[in-house]
Parts: structure tokens; sequence; C-alpha cells
């Protein structure tokens, strides 16, 4: 009852948010908290620490932001197609990645990753450098103008609050447990009849989808892909955002990617600006050395411990 | 003709495959050092490029302040950047043991940043020059290029020291208690050995290799902050694909990566930061503990 | 008839990569002083600067842009290093009806098939480059050339404005090589670029690629051995980086030296006070930007865009950085550029003592006429 | 099919060479429908080697089995677990983050065919939790539904184990060592389980605790250096003198 | 229990064996909130052996692992040959000539058998010679250069075993070395222990196998929920049955 009471004032806020807080912000930290949970069904979750989570993020960013630039889709047909083919890369590098554990998994998806990348530096679609610049918002169902930031805001809303359902969904699901007996011991997963590459497969493909829902939606909302949304450093961002809100935590990727989104935005133009790589780097070395758990789960050991 | 055959004159095969050897060299060094701490302490080390940086600002250092020179700061620059490993692992890394290593690759990801975004701020981004020590400019012509004598060097200084630290580690009692310290660190203490001291000069070790490669940068390429932040992730590769903690493959994957580079540069140079990832996952695809790696 | 009582400049660059040397802090600082020239105020109206770090982003600067423009009253949009940057705020700019003052991007496609009407285009770009080294080399005799390109479009638009020049003075183009970015290897390249023959050897990239090709092709002795090396975008930071032993003879366009004339002299000690360095074109670009769109705004008494712009287009620039300076219906800021040459360390009276001006390029030769420009809103 | 030679699981010629080291050779091994057989032997003997032969974790260098007249000697180890054949570990297996109901019922799911879904909630669970604590209470452990299992002692996490391979149902089980490391109570607990759930089952188990071996089982073969030494009950084979001076010594 | 112990008490031979090898008070031990062990007090003195028995659970492996040092939080009292070790590191408790063999074996897999054999170091003189070691478990002779954890168990449990005689330590810790082993092969042990006390040493063992440690054993300190609740004398199992039958049965 209380859980319920506590989603409905959080959504009274995520709704009410736009009246205060500058629209495309919020938009923006909307598209990295789905993309930090996104990333945490599949680490928390999973327990597999994928270090090229960019190139579905990027790739999807690039291909919606194509379709609706150059082919010219509604709005939503040009994200889906975006999170479609990033489920379909994610098949890709799934199948070969998938087989391995540990630091080998990081750095097999690390690898595709870069390659993934050379293709988007490489292929003319993309821009290159430059980006792809100049994607239209268009309308939602054809009606509503996107180009109105209140609007699209509502639009990334209700996108963003699916795809946390999905994921909460599937964390508390008969597929979920499955997944947590995999992370827990893999061979008596096995030897209980679970074929279970297949599960971690689907794990990260449902990760990699919303993870390109996420980027289809930023390069809507900035009408904008980029390469720094394919580049290593992206990757390594969404693990550092789902570690500072507290790994394996529903809320915890959200918090993290809220954090540094805010972080990122507001020390850019203070007098810390050109501090900003070594202020992260501070936060960072603290938050492992002494909240390890996350801001969530620091949160929650508290509350547990004091009551 | 080969020149017809090959689209470009033979020499400039040659030529590049030398020069892919020592940028292996290169590789060799630094890969070696990841080798070592990932090996001992579990940790992928993220600042290896910044410590790599700081070797090369040492000498930067040494030679400015002190006047020691570039073969004095080839001993003195790696010892004292060992000793700043020495205590960022005595006062950071050391309160990670026994966690994920996933928490050792974000804390070592932010001690990169910190450095080198300090580094940036006080020397800026563009690097300082760094001469070439008197005794080796200038070079020989091979025929099929010109060989800058400080180059040569590089090549012969890696090797030593690469052969130098795989003896260390494969073939004396100490190489059995570092290989054995990574499996089971607690268990191999409670026989009577110092643990936390070996790793500790472990990772100095794995340091002072990291700065000794930057010594040897220093006249190469610019005293730049950012020098080692877009090697690391290929030294990474290097470490993987030889097999996280072997020192022979980082030692042999090291150069070979060199040399495939170099000749992908020759081939399709848009691809040479490319292709040593291409190779990754197909090594780690047919071999997943990599080439030299035992499977676990 | 200042829109929310105040006149706001947001200002992006690079405060801490690549090109925070050549751009950065001291961009900041050659605002400020422009700023100061009209003692804080214009037209009654208090000037404001704000600054932010786009790290080189694409995407962080539209952000930001767009945030300014929203939220913070911000008028106009300055320096904007790196073509992707200047493209991405074009875009903001042409959204909110802002306008864009470019001293740090070069690519030229900016007031050509990207321009739009209020972006105005300031310090040099990727042709004005291509024709005062270009055109300078083929004419001592340098006319087979081979190009080390950075893989972007920077490199490839700086590569392409070269070539035409060459071939149109006569010279020939025998190859090129694309180069990852940033590397930090040269030598491979270089031992390409020497097997090709040519003559010249020209560097078709930018900051720490340029140095790092440089330094490369001293170690391997590629001009001992008759090749030239021509590096088509080198700044005085950059020079000073490489130190003149390694980086004398060494030819380049600029738009700017500190020490061409009292003017520029005076203006850049104010500048070295304050930053410890000597300016480049970009720094001293700036300050011509946001001064003369402060005069425009003087002179009108408006802050209204298009009313801004066009005052600005009818003043003639005239500071210590341009002088009769035109602004064109395309964006372009037509003023005259300078070949450079670096000093040896003989003649060289000390630090930041490093160009020689060869020949001034004036402005219309440089930058080409409007005809030939592409921009479809000219 | 007369009774005699009703046989679940047989193996022929099963070898398993390790780069020159033969750990199994020419293993004949055939196992009668709802009995419980041991497999006994020195140290290296090979026994775990050939419970993972038959198990699909490793592969066989010759040699074919046959379960159920199938022949099964390429299959996967999920796909052997589906037909029926279930193991054990000699390293206790449980899933340690997750409660000791959970444990068993994530063995129990699997045959919902939901297992893939992930757009279902957990709760289409919970109808399996009353069969879940039966099998724990089977097992003793129906004051720990709710625990912890990586909090349990060891004894107890074996026998989770056992209750998570009975959910499945098993035609046949694989039992490696299931005493080891228990206390006397619980070996005694463990035994009388295992003879509990043979009934219409047949179970092949590994062990070193002859009290257990001579008390459950019917058939016994005695591996040595890879090899089938001798077969029979356990008075036929603890009466043999090979086998008293290569593996029982003093105990027979 | 007197703390005067006369010299029939301890099953030894030697008026030497008076000296205590090892004396643990009020030792408490924590897995970080959990409490294992609340409050041991125990003696044992040279060329003893004596077994920690209970159920699974009861805290005798904490008991081991809190004398090599290996749990991190632990409060109280343990001397090791007149040393007080309580906040000692592992190694250097190791170095007083203490061997431990853990129960999970704890062999490495990135060395050979004969790496892992000769891997600890010599804590003190008069270790087993190598060539003895592997005549007392052959089966380690032929696999010898075999990875580590390419062993059976039952292999890998000689390994553990054999690899701690060598160093010369004189206190061992034995935690269930018989679990997984052929009856010969315990057999086999059961003679090397006996050896082992006729040369002096000092042995605290955890087993289960309590048919084997009865007939080894001086002294039994039978634990329960982290205390030690009886200590038994070889020559008092009989009278004392009843203890075992409470805490050690169902
Ligand atoms: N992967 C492997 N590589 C090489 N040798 C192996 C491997 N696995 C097992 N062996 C060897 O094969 C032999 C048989 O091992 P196995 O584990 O089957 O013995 P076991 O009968 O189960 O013995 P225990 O009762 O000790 O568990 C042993 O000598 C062992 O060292
Ligand atoms: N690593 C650990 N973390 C948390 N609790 C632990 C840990 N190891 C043991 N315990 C707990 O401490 C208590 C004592 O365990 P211990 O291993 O000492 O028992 P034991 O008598 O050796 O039993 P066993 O026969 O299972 O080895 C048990 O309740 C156990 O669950
Ligand atoms: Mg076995
Ligand atoms: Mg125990």
């Amino acid at each position: 009852m209380n859980k319920f009471l506590g989603y409905l004032i959080v959504l009274a806020l995520a709704l009410a948010a736009p009246l205060v807080i500058y629209p495309v912000f919020l938009m923006k930290l909307l598209c990295f908290a789905l993309f930090a949970s996104a990333f945490n069904l599949i680490l928390g979750y999973g327990g597999l620490l994928s270090f090229g989570h960019a190139a579905f993020f990027g790739g999807a960013a690039y291909i919606s932001g194509h379709a609706l630039k150059v082919w010219g889709l509604p709005t939503e047909l040009g994200i889906l197609v975006g999170a479609l083919s990033a489920g379909v890369l994610g098949l890709a590098i799934g199948t070969l990645a998938i087989r391995r554990q540990g630091i080998y998994f990081a750095m097999i998806t690390l690898a595709m990753a870069q390659m993934a990348y050379f293709v988007f530096i490489s292929s003319p679609f993309t821009g290159g450098e430059n980006g792809l610049q100049g994607v239209p918002r268009g309308t939602a169902l054809g009606l509503i103008d996107l180009t109105n930031d209140r609007a699209m805001y509502y639009f990334v809303l209700a996108i963003c609050l699916a795809g946390f359902l999905l994921i909460a969904r599937a964390v508390h699901s008969p597929f979920g447990q499955v997944l947590s007996a995999i992370r827990d011991n893999e061979d008596r997963a096995r030897s209980l009849g679970y074929d279970i590459e297949r599960y971690k497969l689907l794990a990260f493909v449902l990760s990699a989808t919303l993870a390109g829902l996420a980027g289809a939606t930023k390069t809507v909302v900035f009408q904008l892909a980029s390469l720094t949304d394919a580049h290593w450093h992206m990757s390594g961002e969404v693990v550092l955002m789902t570690l500072l809100g507290g790994l394996g935590t529903i809320a915890g990727p959200a918090v993290g990617a809220g954090i540094i989104v805010t972080l990122q935005n507001y020390l850019a133009s203070g007098p810390l600006a050109a501090w900003v790589p070594v202020v992260l780097g501070v936060i960072f070395v603290t938050c492992v050395l002494s909240f390890r758990r996350g801001v969530v789960g620091e949160l929650r050991e508290f509350l547990r411990r004091s009551f | 003709m080969l020149t017809d055959l090959l689209g470009f004159p033979p020499q400039v095969l040659f030529g590049q495959l030398l020069l892919g050897l020592i940028n292996g060299a290169f590789y060799a060094v630094l890969s070696l050092g990841l080798a070592v701490i990932f090996g001992l302490l579990n940790i992928v080390n993220f600042a290896h490029g910044a410590l790599y940086m700081l070797g090369a600002f040492a000498t930067l250092g040494l030679t400015q302040y002190l006047g020691i020179g570039y073969w004095g700061a080839l001993i003195f620059a790696p010892l004292i950047v060992g000793a700043i490993g020495v205590g960022l692992e005595r006062v950071l890394l050391r309160r990670l043991s026994g966690i994920d290593h996933l928490y050792g690759l974000l804390l070592t990801f932010g001690l990169a940043l910190v450095i080198e975004g300090t580094f940036v701020k006080l020397f800026g981004a563009s690097g300082i020059p760094y001469p070439t020590p008197e005794a080796l400019q200038g070079g020989v012509n091979l025929g099929f290029m010109f060989l800058p004598f400080y180059r040569g060097w590089v090549v012969v200084a890696s090797l030593a020291v690469c052969v130098a630290t795989w003896y260390l580690f494969e073939r004396t009692k100490i190489g059995a208690y570092l290989r054995a310290g990574t499996e089971n660190p607690r268990l191999l203490q409670a026989f009577g050995v110092n643990v936390p001291l070996l790793t500790t000069l472990a990772y100095g070790y794995g340091v002072a290799l990291a700065a000794f490669a930057g010594v040897l940068a220093a006249p190469i390429t610019q005293v730049n902050p950012l020098m080692g932040s877009n090697l690391i992730i290929v030294v990474f590769a290097v470490v993987v694909i030889g097999g996280m903690g072997s020192i022979m493959g980082a030692v042999v994957t090291g150069l070979s990566m060199g040399i495939i580079e170099g000749l992908t540069k020759v081939f399709w140079p848009e691809a040479s930061s490319t292709v040593i990832f291409v190779v990754m996952a197909i090594v780690l695809v047919l071999r997943p503990a990599g080439l030299f790696g035992k499977p676990a | 008839e200042i829109s929310d009582g105040v006149v706001k400049i947001g200002l992006l660059t690079d405060m801490s990569g690549t090109y925070s040397d050549v751009a950065g802090p001291g961009t900041i600082t050659a605002a400020e002083m422009a700023i100061e020239e009209f003692g804080g105020t214009v037209a009654g109206a208090p000037i404001e600067l704000v600054s932010a770090d786009h790290q080189n982003k694409a995407d962080i600067s539209a952000n930001k842009a767009r945030q300014w423009g929203d939220t913070e009253q911000v008028d106009a949009f300055a320096e904007l290093v790196t073509t992707s940057v200047a493209m991405a705020v074009f875009e903001v700019a042409k959204q909110q009806n802002k306008i864009a003052l470019v001293s740090g991007a070069a690519s030229s496609p900016l007031t050509n098939d990207a321009c739009i009407p209020t972006g105005l285009h300031w310090t040099y770009n990727t042709r004005a480059l291509g024709v005062g080294t270009g055109s300078a080399v083929v004419a001592e005799g340098g006319d087979s050339w081979f190009f080390l390109t950075a893989d972007y479009a920077f490199g490839e638009a700086l590569q392409n404005d070269v070539s035409k020049v060459v071939e149109a003075a006569g010279g020939k183009v025998l190859g090129s090589v694309k180069h990852p970015f940033p590397a930090s290897d040269f030598s491979s390249f270089m031992l390409q670029a020497q097997a090709s023959g040519a003559k010249v050897i020209g560097l078709a990239n930018a900051g720490g690629d340029t140095i790092n090709a440089i330094k490369a092709a001293k170690e391997f002795g590629i001009v001992e051995a008759g090749q030239k090396i021509a590096g088509l975008l080198v700044f005085l930071s950059d020079v000073h980086a490489l130190g003149l032993d390694t980086a004398q003879g060494l030819q380049m366009t600029v738009s700017f030296y500190w020490d061409m004339n009292d003017e520029t002299r005076e203006w850049s000690r104010r500048f070295f006070e304050k930053t410890g360095k000597m300016p480049t074109g970009i720094q001293a670009g700036t300050y011509s930007s946001v001064r003369h769109y402060l005069k425009a705004i003087e002179a009108t008494g408006s802050d209204d865009t298009d009313t801004v712009v066009a005052k600005m287009r009818e003043m003639p620039v005239e500071d210590m950085f341009a002088h009769g300076g035109v602004l064109r219906t395309d964006g372009r800021m037509v003023h005259d550029m300078y070949l450079a040459e670096v000093k040896s360390p003989a003649d060289s009276s000390g630090p930041w003592d490093y160009l020689k001006i060869v020949r001034t390029i004036p402005g219309e030769e440089a930058f080409g006429p409007l005809s030939e420009s592409t921009c479809p809103t000219k | 099919m007369s009774k005699s030679d009703d046989f679940i699981l047989e193996t022929r010629g099963l070898t398993k060479e390790f780069k020159g080291f033969t750990a199994v050779s020419e293993v004949d091994l055939r196992i009668r429908r709802h009995t419980i057989h041991a497999l006994i032997g020195p140290n290296g003997a090979g026994k775990t080697t050939v419970f993972n032969l038959l198990t699909k974790f490793l592969i066989p260098t010759r040699g074919s089995i046959a379960f159920n007249g199938r022949d099964i000697t390429n299959a996967k180890p999920a796909e052997i677990s589906r037909m029926g054949v279930v193991r054990s570990f000699q390293i206790s297996a449980v899933f340690p983050h997750m409660t000791a109901r959970e444990n068993v019922r994530v063995a129990l799911q699997r045959k919902l065919g939901t297992s893939f879904h992930f757009w279902r909630s957990e709760k289409t669970l919970h109808k399996l939790n009353d069969r879940a604590d039966e099998l724990l209470g089977m097992v003793g452990l129906e004051r720990f539904c709710e625990a912890m299992v990586g909090d349990l002692p060891y004894g107890r996490k074996r026998a989770l184990e056992i209750a998570t391979t009975l959910a499945l149902e098993p035609e046949m089980m694989l039992l490696d060592e299931p005493t080891q490391g228990m206390g006397r109570e619980d070996v005694e607990l463990i035994t009388q389980l295992i003879r509990k759930v043979s009934k219409n089952r047949t179970i092949l188990m590994v062990e070193h605790n002859l009290g257990v071996v001579s008390t459950l089982c019917d058939q016994i073969t005695v591996l040595q250096r890879g090899a089938v030494l001798t077969e029979g009950t356990y008075a036929e084979v603890s009466a043999d003198p090979r086998v008293k001076e290569a593996y029982m010594g003093k105990a027979a | 229990m007197s703390d005067v112990i006369e010299n029939h008490d301890i099953g030894g031979q030697h008026v030497s064996e008076h000296i205590e090898e090892l004396r643990i008070q009020d030792l408490h031990a924590f897995y970080g909130e959990s409490h294992a062990l609340h409050g041991i007090d125990m003696k044992v003195y040279q060329g003893e052996l004596v077994t920690l028995l209970g159920r699974n659970g009861s805290g005798r492996t904490t008991t081991l692992r809190s004398i090599m040092g290996l749990i991190g939080h632990r409060t109280g009292s343990i001397m090791l040959k007149g040393e007080e070790v309580i906040h000692a590191t592992p190694h250097s408790i190791a170095h007083l000539g203490v061997g431990y063999c853990p129960e999970e074996r704890g062999i490495f897999s990135r060395l050979s058998v004969e790496e892992n054999l000769m891997l600890p170091p010599r804590v003190a003189d008069g270790g087993m010679a190598v060539e003895e070691l592997y005549e007392m478990f052959p089966n380690l002779a032929e696999r010898r250069r075999s990875q580590g954890t390419r062993l059976s168990g039952g292999e890998q449990q000689m390994l553990a075993m054999a690899r701690i005689l060598r160093t010369g330590a004189n206190i061992l810790l034995l935690d269930e070395i018989t679990e997984g082993l052929a009856p010969v092969i315990v057999d086999k042990l059961a003679e090397v222990l006996i050896e082992l006390k006729t040369r002096g040493y000092t042995v605290v063992l955890v087993e289960q196998n309590f048919r084997f440690a009865a007939p080894l054993a001086d002294r039994h300190f039978v634990m329960d929920h982290g205390k030690i609740v009886a200590t038994i004398k070889a020559d008092e199992l009989e009278s004392k049955q009843h203890i075992f039958d409470q805490y050690l049965s169902v």
C-alpha cells in the first residue's frame, strides 16, 4: 500500500516537473534513466557486465534519426524502428558474446561495439564526426505537435514509463526468476534443464532493445544523433550511472543517471567548468570506496537497519 | 613486379612491419604492466594510461627541475611513479580487496579522470616537447626505410624489460606466489606469504612498467596529458587477446598486434584503430580464455 | 528595446580537451576584453557572458545552447570550436532565431551547404587555409602533393579545399591517407607519404595530430630527404608546443599574429597579462566577433536578431583583428589572411617570437567571391 | 521385455582421455530400472568423470551411452535433464541469493512452460508454492522455506539440492557423494531420504561412505584406474580381495 | 575443567607436553554482522591431538579460521606458542609454525600439482621431503604435472594435506581431511597422524568421521552454536556417550 502511494507521488512529481524545471533537461534525464535501467537488466539482474551498450544506444539513435529525417517516418514509428534495430544488433552481438563470462564478456561486447563505432564513423548516413543533425520531431499520433517542449516531455515520459514498467515486470517475472537463478549458479541452472544461453540472450536482447529505445527517444528530443552516443565512454558512463545509483535495484539506475546528468549539466557552466572530469572522477572514487551499494542501495540498507 | 601486385613498393611493407614492431614494443610493455596488475590484484587498471602519462611527465619534470636527463629518468621516473602506485594501492585499492573486480575498474577509471583532468588543467592539452637524447639522435638508412636510432633503442629496451619480467613471473618462486595469490590470496597468506606486501609490490611494479613506457614515449610523442587516454583501451584489448594475467600472452600479443596494426595502416588506414578489436572478437570466440590464457 | 533588459552572450568552447589551448579559456578572456571595452553595458543594458565546456561534443553543445536560449535569454552564441559543435548550434540557432558567432570551427561548409541566415563565420575557413598555404607552396615549386588527412569532416573539407587550390595552380595531388582521429603515432603514415614521392606532404589535420605528424616527419628525416611539410591548420600554440627547433621553416596560413602592428601588440600584451599566453587566431577572432556584435547593438539600440545581423552586415568590421572586414550574406566575414613562416631559433628573440609574415592574402582571394558560395539563403 | 534386461541406462566402451591420460576406459555400465546403483572406487578412479560423461558435462572420447534405449551420446546437458536424468554435484549446488522455496520453485517452474515470459507476473508462480513446501518438508527443511539459502549450513544445502532435484521428478537421479561433509545425523536423514525417493526411480550414486552404500544399494560397480574392476551386490563386492586391497582397507 | 592437567590426562608420553601450544580465551568471531563464535575457551598442549566435534554449522571451521587469522572481525585472546595473535596477520601466524588444511581444499588451479605442493614457504625445519610425500600419496606422484584442479576430489584432498606436511609446521589445523577419500586412504591418513603425534606435532582436527577420529584423539571438544559445550578425554568416551548423543545426533 505504502509502495503504491510512493509510486503515485513519483508519478505526480514527474507530471508536474516541467512546470518548474527546464523540460529538455528533464527529457535528457529520462532518456538516460531508461538507458541505465535497461543496462541494469543485464548487469544487475543478469550478472553480465556489457561494455558495449553504447552501440545499441547510439545505433538506435542513428537509425531512428535516419528513418525520421530521410525516410520521413512518423515519430512513433521512427523510434520503434530504432529500438528494434538495436534489438537485432543485440541479437547479433549477444549470440557471439553470451557464451563468455566476466571480464571476457565485457571485452567481447566492447570489441563488437568498437566495430559498430567504426561502421558509424565511416558510413555516410551518420554524418561522421558532424553527427546526424536536424532530425524532425514531428507529431505524436499525428495530432500533437512535438516541437512544443512540454508536449514532447509528456510523450517522452510516456515512452520511458512504459520502458520502466517493462523492466520492472521482467525482473519480477517467471523469466526473471530463472535469470537470477542463472546468475547465482549457472551449472546448477543448466542441470535443471534450462538452456541458459537462450535466457541470457533474451535478457541481452531485451536490454539492447530498451537501450535502443532510450537512444532513439533521445535523438528525437535533441533532433541530433552523434558519435558521442556510440563512443565507448558512453558505455563506461552507463556503468557508472548504474553503479552510482545502485546495482540490481529498480530505482537505482534512474537515480544514478539523474545525478550524473545533472552534474554534467550544471558543472559545465559553473566555475568548475574545466574541472568536470576531475569532479566526476572524485565522485566515482568516493562512491566506490565509501558507498558501494550505490545511492539507492545504501538508502535501502540504512532504512533496513534503522527500522 | 611486386609493386604492381601490392599497389605500393615492397619497401613500404617492410618499413611498416618494422614500425609495427616498434609500436608493438610499447603495447607489450604497457600490457605487461596491466597483465601483472590484473594477475595479482584482479583489477582492470583503467588508470594505466594515466600512469603512463605520469611517467612521461616525470621525465620532463626530472629534466626541467632537477637536471636529471633522459638516462637518469629511465631509472628514476619508473621509481617515482611506481612509488605513487604503491601509495595508491595502500590508500585506495587495498580497500577493494575481495570484492567484484568491477569496482576496481571503476575506481581506477575515476582515478584516470582525476589525474588526466588535473594535468590538462595544469599543463594544457597540446603537450610539451621532450628532446631525443643526444646519443640517440639521427638514424640509419636500412635501404627500405630510415630507422631513427631512438626507435631502435625503444625495441631493445622494451624487449629486455619484457624478458626480465617474464623470467621473474614464470620461473621464480615469486611468480608461483603471484599466480596463487591471484586465485586465493587469503589462503596463500595463511601459508605464510606476506600477501599484502606482495600485492603492493606487484601493483607498484606494474605501474613502474607503465611509467617506463612513458619515459620511452616522451621523445617520440609529445608529453601530453591525454597521451594515455586513448591508448589504454587498445592495450586493454591486447591483454585480453593474450589472455588476462598471462605474462607471455601480453608480450607476444603486444608485439604481434603492433605488426597487424602496421599492416592495416598500409591496406586500410582508417581501420587501423579498429583492427585490434576485430582480432579480439575473433580470438575470444575461438579461444575464450585468450591466446595464452588457461581456461578457468 | 533590449529584450529582458540584458544582452547575454553564451560562449561554448572546449575547456579541457584537444582544443582547449587553441580556443578554451583564452576565448572567454578575449570575449571579456571585448565586453570591457563597452564598460559592461550596451544600449543601456548590462552585458552578461556565460560560458560552458562543450567537450567537443555536438550533443552537449546543442543541449546547452538550447537550454540557454530557452531559459536564460541568451541572445547570441559565440566561439563554437570544432565543426560538429558549430553545426549543432546552428541547428538550435535556426530554430530559436539566435545569432551564432563562429570563431573556432574551420570547415567551409558552414557558409556553404550548412549555412543559416544568422550563422556568422568569423576567423578563417578551410578554403582560406588552402589558398594561403596551398598556393604559396605550389608557387615555390611544391607541385606534387600527398595528404595526411584526419578521418572526419573537417579533415576532408580541408583536403578538398587545398586540393582545388593546388590543382588550380597547376600542381598534382598524388594521393592521401586518412588517419584515425586523434592519432598518436604518425610514423607509419609518414612512411607512406614518403613512398609516394610527392614533393609536399600536406597535413589536413589540427591540434595534437598536426604536432605529432610534424614531430614524426622530423624524426624520420623526411625534410632532410627533400620533402616539404605543409601544415594546413597550425596555431601559435602548436608552434609553442613543438619548439622552434622542430617547427622552423614551416609555412602556415594565419588569420592573426600578435606581432603584426602596434594595435595587435597592445591588445595581445593585455591578453598575455591575463592568461600568460599569447593569443591564437581563434581567441583574437572571438574578441572581434563579440565586439562587432555589441557595436551593432549599440548602433541599433536593439538586440533583436534580425536587426542586429542586418546592422552587422552593414558596418565594416574595424578592430585590431580585421580592418575593413565585410560580413557577407552567406555568413562569411571576409578579411585579410596572412601567410607566415616559422622562424629559426636563431631569428627568434625569445618565447612567442615565432612567426614571420610572408604575405598578406586579400580577403576576396582567401575566401573566394560570394558567387562561389553554395549557401541557399545567401 | 523381460524384467532382467530392462536396463534404463547402458554404456558401451565408454572412454575419456585427457591429454594422454585415460581417466575412464572401456566402461560398460548397465543400470537396471528402479534400482539403486552405486559407483565406488579409489580416489581418482574416474567416478566423477563417468558422471560427467553421463550428464554431458564432458564429451566422451569413445563409446556410447543409451538412456531408455535412446542414444544420448551427443545430447546436451539441458536436453538430458529434460529427458529425466538429473544430477547433483559433489560440491553443493544451490542458488545462494534466493530463498529455499524459490530454489525449489525454479525447478518446478520449467514445466509451466512460461520461463521465457518476461511480461508475466511472478505471482503466476505462487501456485507452485505448496508443492515446493511439500518437497522441502520431505528433506526436513520445512522451517527454512523463507530463508536465504546462502546462509544455510552445508548439510542443509545438500538436502535442499536433493529437494530441488526431486522437483524435476526425474526418472533417474545421479548423486555424486550425497553425504559428503555431513554429520552423522544428516547422513542418516539423507540415507532415508534417498530410500524414500527411490520408489519408481532409478538412482546412480557415487559414495565413499560404505555404511550408506551397504544399506542402500542393490548393485555396485567398482571402478579402478578408469576401468570396471568388478560388479555385484555389496556382499559380493566386499568379499572380493581385490576390492579390499584397492579400496576398502580395514573398513570391510 | 581444572587447570592442572596430569600427564595421563593428555595422552602424551613426555613431560614437555605440559607446554601450552595454543590457548584460546573468550574468542568471538563475526561474519559481517552475524555472530559465529560466542566465546570459545580451549587449551591444546604440545604433542596433543584434539578434535572439534559438532553439527554442521556449529562453528568448528570458524574456530580454525580464527586461529589462522582469516576472520576479519574477532575478539578475545588467542595465544600460539606463548604469543598473542588475535591481532596478527595470517602470514605471521603461519610463521609461528602453523599449517592449515582448509575445508574447501584450496588447490590453486593455475599451478601444477607439484607447484601446489612446493608453494607454501617453509616455516620451520623438519618438514617432510617431497619424495616421502609422493610415497605416501602415489596418486599425486603420477599426476605431478597436471593442473591442480584437474585432480579428482579425493586427490585434491591428498594434495591439500601433503602440502602442509612439507613446510615444517608443527601445529596442524586440519579441517575434514578424510572427506571424499576412499577408505584405504583414510586408513593411511590415520597412520600418518599417529606418526605425526610421535614426532611431537600438535594437531587440531575437525572431523565428521568419528570412527576415524576417536582412536587418534587425546581429547574431544564438542561444539554447539559457536560454543564449546563439553570436553571429553579419550578414556571417557564411553562414560560420556550421552553428551555425544545430545550434541551430535538429531
Ligand atoms: N579435466 C581433467 N584433465 C585431466 N585429468 C583429469 C581431469 N579430470 C579428471 N582427471 C583425472 O582423471 C582421474 C579420474 O578423476 P575423477 O574425478 O573421475 O575421480 P573420482 O573417481 O571421482 O575420484 P574421487 O573419489 O577422488 O572424487 C583423476 O586421476 C583425475 O586427476
Ligand atoms: N562466510 C560466511 N559468511 C557468513 N556466515 C558464515 C560464513 N561461514 C560460516 N558462516 C556461519 O557461521 C556458522 C559456523 O560455521 P562453520 O563453517 O564454522 O561451521 P562448521 O562447524 O565448520 O560446519 P560445517 O560442517 O558446515 O563445516 C554457521 O552458522 C555458518 O552458517
Ligand atoms: Mg569424484
Ligand atoms: Mg566446517
